[in-house]
């Protein structure tokens, strides 16, 4: 093993590095105040290193591969721990119960990172599975942080559980495959999967072991109650990061592995997809806490993803990671707006949201922006990503899930108008007080607003995911 | 290889036992239990990997580095979870799941 | 030809004229309007004139006929190659005879208003909306094409509507200059639609094409059908429906009382003299399309004519006042002439309907016009216009009352004034037609005998009426206008008008028909008999009468209940049947739909939240059987494979 | 050279972001949007010039840039006569409704920019040659519509702001599975294209038609309030300020018709041929429902949303008749519609502004108190039932006259019902003019009334003369729109 093939892992590499730094500063000092800026440093240092060096290659006998289009994943994701970072700057700091633990949270949120970067650079299922895990149990000591609160355990409780259980029936479908064919590589596999019953059983074992991470709809029912309980940062991490990576790596499975699959998954999908985004809208409409509300609306927006797929074309591979870019931004958009408040003045029903834009000029716009984006919106990148996962379904002819798709963003502009409504609109006597936030999460939204404006009127951008994503 | 016991024997005996902790996750209101069955289903799907990896593919040994890694990460699972459940203690003093709704709709 | 470009200059100085006082004339002394407005029309007045003196002795014929001719036509809008709208001049005999029509009594109005419309609030925009309506319906009469006579049509409409509501601040003046609108829009519609499918079928809207009898408008039209009829008639009836409203021939005439609402300067001008009668002039306008295509139509114009012209003279037995007697007796006229119209042959003799209609509609001008200025002058004098509450005011103005008897003996055919001419050339014509049209007639012109002089001697004779304030004659610039108008009213009727004005364009020798002028002039003198026994003095004999008949007296007191029916319609039946309705499908069905739409979603959002029960294990259950499902779906995805 | 109809509105709405007072916000929206106007009529006066010398393009000023490679999508925008028009209308409708808007005090910045948003949209859905750009735009322009009801709204705005929204993003997603349908049928492989022209190449099976007329359809249709989907549109103006509704009634509803003739006619002509008689029967319902629906309302506004349903439905109705005449028609009734509607509800608000009050039952005699603003009112009026000299006459006469060219049955009854229309419009404009303007002062408050201000005659007179330029020489305009729907006759007549 050479430098130049370690150098495959660079980004793994240096995220383990820095969370290892991290930890150590964490000891060595009592100063907490250099480690946050030193590992936002780093931090945007690896994020940067990984748009600059682009790696191709393969690992302990293809146990771990790197492409391109991985290494897009990968800085999508870098790029959206680095804002949740930023966001989550005021709330570790400025608090003080929090403010002991800060080089623990950024450790685990870290690994986590790691843990994924792991998941979609996996070539076998052994790695993947490795790294599905190294992401989701640091996720649930993050979900039950808030030691002092009853629903933040909660929440920790339901996610480990459901996710173990996730987990386990994935396994047992991994179990399978191998069982029918022998290997756990993904090339070995690649060849050998066919339509058998069995292995159709384990396909639909798998595939609903990922579509717990992306909450599809009806492995969903986690999703609210986590993302309501878990400190705002981290439901922001889990509604996008998290969710992210796990379509990266489905992406992945269902293109490369369950090829041979693609009649059985293409209509798979097209249910799943038309009973996320409705029961996803149906739930939204009625929500009042904003967390929750969120949560069910990254539910209805992990609906549309599934229209990328169909058909298996490199373009809806290249549409699904363009979608998730830009529903990183918006998401983390929005999140960030809650987390701001919330770690202000507590406050997170969308009532205490009547008459924010009194007040809080700059936060409502970039509230209103991210929910435009998510509701598909000109000239906001949201618009076009949603335009181009509705192109391909359209162009293998699912003209009927493409009309319960645009039915369905039409219902949930209606609940993201009604937050517009609040901020905008609704007269309030006492409207959240001016909040006056930090240069971290003022950098965080930045980069968010300018994701959201910029990632869609650049149709460069696109482009080069597309090239990116021939060579699945 | 144990003589005379045939792989269907293992596959049988792992199919129950998922079922078994499935059973269990679903009915038992026990916060541990229920991590427990949890630990059950992982099991069975080690004597999956076991028993495939022993009498289908002798020549290397994926299968059994998998069961492995499992049974590591089953127990920093189970640690992360017990740990939470503990957070959980403090606040209502029990560890039954059915108390553990205050979020729903 | 050349010489009659001068003619162009008509619309352009009345246009001018309305921008001029319209835009400016409020900041203006009030009087400049009205010098300009007058100065204006009597140029056009001139120019009319010229127009018409060059058109008939010098440029109009060629050989022994009277031809159109155009002076120029200029591109409005096209629809495509043959279909288009030009602006041009038309000259032939009828509209250079309504050129001078308008122009002589538009200039009698504006004269005759410097004094009437004195001190009145709006002078300035009293004048802008006279030249406003000379300009449109001088342009209407020499319209080139069909719907350039529409366009004018419409805005002879708008400013008959403007100088109704004239006093904007009473209700009962913007009631009925609404209701003359709409029901005159209304017919329009008939017209619009007759426009527009003749158009289909002759692929054309100009004049020279259309009435052209050896053209192909007249020969294609009749093989043409149209909802099962012969389309010609039907849109020949359509546009006759335009006509109709416009000339408030029964059933569309309730507007015309109303509109006396105007100032009876505008009623003299529009509801009497000019504007009433452009639905005889587009019938003559389109006479040979009629002739050689619409016979069926041709009969159902001179019925209506008929009975319009008895039944509007019924009424106007019955009112009180006094302009509103005139409106009435305006639509009986008016139905002479469309029945003349409607009796009318083509060519020579034949034609000598259609030159009667043309020559009462002249005559009548003039008389109807000057009877309305002296209405208003009475007006002007005692503030009133009950018929009951004056009398004997022949003393106090003695030029009112000439002028009045002289239009009198006029409208009821008494030779030798006008009236007389041109009404036996009808009856003539009426008798060579169809006896009843002609028995009908003759009554009717008993009648119009008998409530002209009761509305003479009402006024001027009856009882002595003790005023608040003494009555005066009107001032100069008024009477000028009744003497001048006094003066055609007796001597027109010895015009040799088919000579200039014929179906055909042929001149036509009329002489008197004695064995119809003397039997009508005989019914005249009885009625005018009866008035005088019953209104020269104060008696109780006209109460007797109508007691006597007392049913029917009411029912022709309340003019058939016809205003009745109509607000029946519209308010009864189109607001609470169809608009209302309208409303309600809109707010509940509807909406209802949209709202029912959002409802059912919340609901049913409201519904399936038990699902998410916040018990992990409930999670878990939907979690498996989801999983179960799948796997059923993915077997039947595999077994159709 | 179309470009910069875009670039002009966004560096005014940078210039609005940096300015301090209110005061400067509406002078630099009034320049910015003043100078639009200028250009645009420049970019009108130009193309009047090139089709003279000869240019028989079907698009003049194409410029096209590559955007989304893997799609094939491009920015591309064109001009042909119909959209320099209607480019024109909406630069005099935006221009007057900054003026109108001049007495705002709240949230000035935020209103001044949603407006010029709105109208940047519509700028850009006209110029568009290419069906993605143009629902973009599409999409941008209703958007704004939102906030600026909602916040800047009166009466119940946020259920209306809300109902608006929702149903023309409904709409708009039926329309996105239609133009997406569009594409995906434009060929095989990566050949798909949204590019009009390329479209209009092609001649897609007929099913495929079939199946993408009504959605196309309906989808703009909506945005033109297409029965029974108009209820937005009476909700709508009733609750919005009044520059947003004039520009809402005055521009964003030609959007809809504009989308109707380039989209669904030019593009699926036999399908237009095949289901045409479906949406005849709607938009006829329409004329006529929304003349009737005006005679019974009491709001000043909704009588005029209702008016607009009517006015609206006669140009799907006369684009249905898919004549050259008709089309033509239909074209000249956008504009003449956009501005007189735009006069009309700009004399809404400036009345409002004075009496408080929009109920017609409790006004009377303005006449006698502010003559400027009823005459206007007035004249307003005289357009909207078509009188002749006004802009409304040409154009509900073209349309008729085209809709008389067909002999049929069918379309006879259609065109005769749909030309009743124009007495019931006498009838609500007659009782709205009767009640409000005439008739004696009953309030005595009136009489302190000034009478309109220098913005306001600004706003009238711009309208007006507009209105009266086109109603007294159609010719030009006729005759430009004639000769861009060549194409689109060739294509309807190509079977």
């Amino acid at each position: 093993m050479t430098i130049d093939q370690f150098l495959l892992m660079k980004n793994e590499i240096l995220l383990i590095a820095i969370a290892v730094i991290v930890l150590i500063i964490d000891l060595m000092t009592d100063n907490k105040k250099i480690l946050f800026p030193v590992m936002i440093i780093l931090f945007i240092f690896t994020t940067v290193i990984g748009f600059i060096y682009q790696t191709d290659g393969e690992l302990f006998g293809g146990m771990y591969r790197s492409t391109p289009l991985i290494n897009m994943m990968k800085n999508i994701l870098n790029t959206g721990v680095l804002i949740i970072l930023l966001q989550s700057a005021g709330w570790l700091i400025n608090k003080a119960e929090n403010h002991e633990n800060i080089g623990g949270f950024c450790f685990i949120l870290i690994s986590s990172l790691a843990g994924m970067c792991f998941m979609i650079s996996s070539g076998d299922f052994l790695m993947f599975y490795l790294g599905l895990e190294l992401a989701t149990i640091p996720i649930a000591a993050l979900v039950a942080y808030e030691k002092m609160k009853f629903l933040s355990a909660e929440a920790g409780t339901k996610f480990i559980l459901s996710a173990v259980l996730s987990s386990g029936i994935l396994l047992y479908g991994i179990s399978i495959l191998y069982g029918t064919n022998g290997s756990i590589l993904f090339k070995d596999l690649n060849n050998s999967v066919e339509i058998t019953n069995l292995q159709a059983l384990a396909f639909i074992f798998i595939l609903s072991g990922i579509a717990f991470k992306i909450s599809l709809v009806p492995f969903h029912l986690w999703t609210a109650d986590v993302y309501e309980g878990a400190p705002v940062n981290i439901t922001s991490f889990l509604s996008s990061i998290s969710k992210a990576a796990s379509v990266f790596i489905l992406l992945i499975l269902l293109f490369t592995v369950f090829i041979n699959f693609s009649e059985i998954w293409n209509e798979l999908l097209v249910y799943l997809s038309i009973l996320t985004m409705t029961i996803g809208n149906l739930f939204a409409i009625r929500q009042q806490n904003l967390k929750r509300f969120l949560a069910f609306s990254s539910i209805a927006q992990a609906g549309f993803i599934p229209l990328g797929f169909i058909g298996g074309t490199s373009l809806g591979a290249s549409t699904v990671l363009y979608f998730l870019l830009i529903y990183v931004f918006s998401n983390l958009g929005a999140f960030g707006v809650v987390s701001v408040v919330t770690s202000a003045t507590g406050k997170e029903s969308m009532n205490d949201y009547n008459g924010f834009y009194k007040t809080n000029r700059g936060l409502s716009i970039v509230m209103m922006l991210s929910l435009f984006s998510l509701a598909g919106i000109p000239p906001v990148a949201g618009f076009f990503s949603k335009f181009f996962l509705f192109t391909i379904a359209a162009k293998q002819g699912y003209y009927f899930l493409l009309f319960i798709a645009v039915i369905n963003a039409t219902i949930s502009l209606y609940y993201y108008l009604l937050v517009v409504k609040a901020m905008f609109i609704n007269e309030n006597e006492q409207p959240i007080e001016k909040i006056t936030s930090d240069v971290y999460a003022k950098l965080g939204l930045a980069i968010c607003v300018l994701g959201i404006v910029f990632t869609g009127l650049f149709g460069i951008i696109f482009d080069y995911i597309n090239t990116l994503s021939k060579g699945i | 290889m144990i003589e005379n016991i045939g792989i269907e024997k293992f596959v049988i005996l792992s199919t129950l036992m998922f079922f078994i902790g499935v059973y269990g996750f679903l009915v038992r209101k026990n916060l541990i239990t229920i991590l427990i069955s949890v630990e059950i289903i992982l099991n069975s799907v080690n004597i999956n990997f076991v028993a495939f990896n022993k009498y289908l593919y002798p020549e290397n040994l994926q299968g059994q580095f998998f069961a492995l890694f499992i049974i590591a990460i089953a127990a920093t699972e189970a640690s992360v979870a017990i740990a939470i459940f503990v957070t959980l203690y403090r606040r209502i003093k029990m560890i039954d799941v059915e108390n553990v709704n205050k979020m729903k709709y | 030809m050349e010489i009659f470009n001068i003619t162009g200059i008509i619309p352009i100085i009345l246009f001018a004229s309305f921008l001029f006082t319209g835009l400016a004339g409020g900041r203006l002394k009030p009087m400049v309007s009205g010098i300009t407005g007058t100065l204006s029309i009597f140029i056009v007045t001139a120019v009319s004139y010229y127009t018409a003196y060059k058109y008939f002795f010098e440029f109009g014929k060629a050989g022994n006929e009277y031809i159109k001719i155009i002076p120029f036509n200029l591109m409005w809008l096209q629809f495509n190659d043959t279909l288009f709208i030009n602006m041009g001049i038309l000259l032939d005999p009828i509209s250079v005879m309504m050129l001078i029509v308008i122009s002589t009594v538009s200039l009698m109005v504006h004269l005759y208003s410097l004094g009437y419309m004195k001190g009145e609030t709006g002078f300035a925009r009293f004048y802008s909306f006279l030249s406003l309506f000379t300009f449109s319906m001088i342009s209407l009469v020499i319209s080139t094409n069909l719907f350039q006579t529409y366009i004018f049509w419409e805005l002879v409409g708008i400013s008959s509507y403007l100088l109704i509501g004239y006093y904007y601040s009473k209700p009962s003046a913007v009631a009925a200059s609404k209701k003359a609108f709409i029901v005159t829009r209304f017919a329009d519609l008939g017209f619009l639609i007759g426009i527009l499918i003749l158009s289909y079928i002759t692929k054309t809207f100009e004049y020279t094409t259309l009435t052209d009898p050896n053209g192909s408008a007249i020969n294609q039209g009749s093989s043409v059908l149209f909802l099962g009829l012969s389309a010609m008639n039907v849109t020949l009836i359509l546009i006759f429906i335009g006509c109709a409203g416009k000339s408030a021939m029964f059933p569309l005439h309730i507007w015309l009382p109303d509109a006396m609402e105007g100032p009876t300067p505008v009623s003299a001008l529009i509801h009497a003299a000019t504007m009433v009668v452009a639905g005889v002039y587009l019938i003559a306008r389109l006479f040979p399309l009629y002739i050689f295509s619409g016979a069926d139509a041709l009969n159902v114009i001179a019925f209506i004519g008929t009975f319009t012209s008895l039944f509007a003279a019924l009424i106007a037995t019955t009112q009180m006042d006094i302009k509103r007697i005139l409106a009435f007796s305006t639509i009986s006229q008016i139905g002479f002439m469309i029945m003349s119209l409607g009796v009318s042959g083509y060519g020579d003799t034949n034609g000598l309907g259609f030159t009667a209609s043309m020559f009462h509609l002249f005559t009548h001008a003039m008389f109807k016009a000057l009877l309305f200025l002296c209405a208003g002058a009475v007006i002007h004098a005692i503030h009133l216009n009950n018929l009951n509450e004056m009398g004997g005011l022949r003393k106090y103005l003695p030029v009112t009352h000439i002028t009045f008897l002289i239009a009198c003996l006029a409208i009821s055919g008494i030779p030798p004034f006008s009236g007389f001419f041109s009404k036996d050339e009808i009856l003539t014509a009426a008798f060579a037609k169809n006896k009843l049209i002609f028995t009908t007639a003759l009554i009717t012109a008993g009648i119009t005998a008998f409530y002209m002089f009761r509305l003479y001697f009402g006024i001027f004779w009856n009882k002595e009426v003790k005023y608040d304030k003494t009555p005066h004659e009107a001032p100069k610039t008024m009477t000028t206008a009744l003497i001048i108008l006094a003066v055609g009213s007796a001597i027109t009727g010895f015009i040799p008008f088919g000579n200039f004005v014929s179906s055909n364009g042929v001149p036509l020798e009329s002489h008197i028909h004695f064995e119809i002028a003397i039997p009508a002039v005989i019914t005249a003198l009885v009625g005018i008999f009866v008035a005088y026994i019953f209104y020269k003095k104060e008696n109780n004999l006209p109460v007797r009468v109508s007691s006597a008949v007392g049913g029917l007296y009411g029912i022709i007191y309340r003019k058939f209940f016809i205003d009745e029916i109509y607000i029946f319609i519209t308010k009864g039946l189109i607001f609470r049947f169809i608009s209302g309705p309208v409303v309600w499908f809109d707010r509940h069905i509807v909406d209802g739909t949209m709202n029912g739409i959002a409802f059912i979603t919340n609901l049913v959002s409201e519904k399936i939240k038990y699902f998410q029960s916040g018990q992990v294990q409930q999670y878990a259950y939907v979690m498996l059987s989801g999983i179960i499902i799948i796997v059923i779906t993915v077997i039947y995805i595999l077994s159709n494979l | 050279m179309l470009i910069p109809l875009l670039i002009i509105p966004t560096i005014t709405i940078f210039l609005i972001l940096v300015c301090r007072s209110h005061k400067q916000v509406k002078v630099v929206s009034a320049a910015g949007m003043a100078l639009q106007l200028i250009y645009s009529i420049y970019v009108l006066i130009e193309y009047l010039n090139l089709r003279s010398l000869g240019n028989i393009e079907e698009m003049l000023f194409v410029q096209s840039y590559q955007w989304f490679e893997s799609f094939n999508i491009y920015f591309t925008v064109g001009l042909d006569g119909i959209s320099a028009s209607l480019a024109v209308l909406t630069a005099i409708v935006t221009f007057s409704g900054v003026l109108a808007t001049w007495g705002l005090e709240y949230r000035v910045k935020e209103f001044f920019i949603s407006l010029i948003v709105l109208s940047t949209g519509v700028y850009g859905f006209f110029i568009s040659l290419d069906l993605f750009t143009m629902f973009m735009f599409y999409e941008l322009a209703v958007i704004p519509m939102y906030l600026l009801i909602g916040i800047w709204g009166s009466g119940k705005k946020e259920y209306s702001a809300m109902k608006l929204t929702l149903m023309l993003m409904g709409a708009s997603a039926v329309l996105l599975v239609g133009i997406i349908g569009l594409y995906a049928n434009s060929g095989s492989g990566d050949n798909l294209t949204y590019n009009i022209l390329e479209l209009a190449k092609l001649n897609l099976p007929l099913d495929v038609q079939k199946f993408l007329f009504p959605l196309i359809f309906v989808g703009f249709g909506v945005l033109g309030a297409l029965f029974p989907l108009h209820t937005w549109s009476p909700d709508g103006h009733s609750s919005a300020p009044t520059a947003v509704s004039m520009l809402h009634a005055g521009v964003l509803m030609k959007m809809g018709g504009y989308g109707c003739l380039r989209v669904a006619m030019y593009l699926l002509p036999e399908a237009a041929n095949e289901l045409g008689w479906i949406f005849i029967v709607l938009t006829t319902i329409s004329v006529v429902y929304g003349a009737f629906g005006a005679i019974v309302q009491k709001d000043l506004k909704y009588i005029n949303a209702y008016s607009s349903v009517s006015h609206c439905g006669l140009v799907l109705f006369a684009i249905l008749m898919s004549n050259k005449i008709s089309l033509n028609g239909s074209v000249i009734q956008m504009i003449s519609h956009g501005l007189m509607t735009a006069l009309f509800f700009a004399l809404i608000g400036m009345i409002y502004e004075r009496t408080h009050t929009r109920d017609i039952n409790l006004m009377g005699g303005l006449m006698k108190t502010i003559p400027f603003l009823s005459v206007s009112y007035m004249i307003a009026g005289f357009a909207s039932l078509g009188l002749p000299g006004l802009s409304g006459f040409v154009a509900e006469m073209t349309i008729f006259v085209g809709a008389f060219q067909y002999s049929d049955t069918f379309h006879r009854t259609a065109t005769i019902i749909a030309c009743a229309s124009i007495v019931i419009t006498a009838v609500y404009i007659l009782r709205v003019v009767g009640k409000l303007l005439l008739g004696p002062v009953e309030n005595k408050d009136y009489l302190t009334f000034r009478d309109a201000f220098w913005n306001e005659r600004a706003v009238a007179v711009i309208l007006i003369i507009a209105i009266a330029g086109i109603g007294i020489a159609p010719l030009w305009l006729s005759d430009m729109i004639t000769n861009s729907l060549n194409p689109i006759i060739l294509k309807l007549r190509s079977f």
